[in-house]
């Protein structure tokens, strides 16, 4: 399976990742995931979130749900993007794209991938009110 | 012997600073450094229970037996995404 | 609920679709999958897939998913594309994109997008052999 | 009365054609046009059971009561994605 993994303040540039995709003949789907900042937390009105990381306790833990993504299902490509530092409201912070050569592992191994890292990857977010 | 500890997030700001080096006894577990540093920055023990602990890069649970020189860090639950 | 539906010979521009996204402020979770052509049919090696559809019966069924999705999650936005004709081995039949406040509605509503279409519009494909 | 019907997919390779007119007598189900469908194009009787029907842009069922000018589709399992 292959794996990119990226961690960095930079915007997420979509356009940009999915032009450096490769398929494979073997692959029919691809389920991307884009998580982006909501104008409110709770109650409360925001403009953006501010996300910081244990950068290399986090680059570890990915390595441990990708191994485990790897043994469950037959994924041919993940690649994985997290933005930290200042997101503003409507902009994503997380993208994800898996690529296998059925939807049913795809949407699956693409939902275990995020679920896993919302229990296990040390990034936290603190909210920049309005 | 002497365990580094990190705080990240807002453990920092409960804690007053990032990091810290706790001197324990040889064989001393991860829960007896956690009770350690709760009674050191009373503030971090109200989440006492949610407290998430890693040694290196690991997850380790209450009973794992530190070793002199272990890189701990201590946070909140984590909320990437 | 918005909707776009596009069903049309034109190869499918994920870059284009990508930047006419519009996003509420509300929304957190955007889903994309593509439906992409495999190299292969059963057994046999294959070049492309000619797909046809009944394409007025078509967006009337899609028309009746839309319903189906609106009705069970609060999906801010669903657009679909399917393509028509020969499609390549490794180019996208179908583009599929749900957007919500959160991802686990928009992972169900896409998902069950795809699962009605698969039973319900009428389209169908002709294998292109190599 | 007069039904069209139209083929799609391989059933037009089938038939031979992709449209034919079917006459009918009043009240006729869209069972009884199968049927009839199926005499007079023998290979679409193989795929008898696996036979989508639809009246304008709706499926229907074989219990559904044709009325004259009715457009109607016979096709196999679909295959969009």
């Amino acid at each position: 399976m292959k794996t990119e993994l990226t961690i960095s303040t930079d915007a997420i540039d979509e356009t940009a990742l999915a032009k450096r995709r490769v398929m494979d003949d073997g692959m029919g789907a691809v389920v991307c995931f884009l998580g982006v900042v909501r104008g409110s937390e709770g109650d409360a009105s925001i403009t953006a979130l501010d996300y910081e990381a244990h950068e290399e306790m986090a680059r570890h833990q990915f390595g441990l749900i990708f191994d485990a993504v790897e043994k469950r299902w037959p994924v041919e490509s993940v690649r994985l993007v997290h933005r930290l530092g200042v997101v503003p409201v409507n902009e994503p912070s997380l993208w994800v794209e898996v690529t296998a050569p059925h939807r049913a592992e795809a949407f699956d191994a693409c939902q275990f991938l995020i679920d896993e890292m919302k229990q296990k990857v040390p990034i936290w977010k603190k909210p920049l009110p309005a | 012997m002497l365990i580094n500890v990190t705080f990240w997030s807002y453990f920092r700001d409960h804690a007053g600073c990032s990091e810290t080096v706790v001197e324990l006894e040889t064989g001393a577990t991860l829960a007896k450094l956690h009770e350690i540093v709760c009674e050191q920055f009373p503030k971090l023990a109200d989440a006492r229970n949610s407290t998430l602990k890693a040694v290196g890069l690991e997850y380790e649970s209450d009973d794992f037996v530190l070793s002199d020189g272990d890189e701990v860090s201590f946070f909140p639950p984590v909320q990437g995404g």
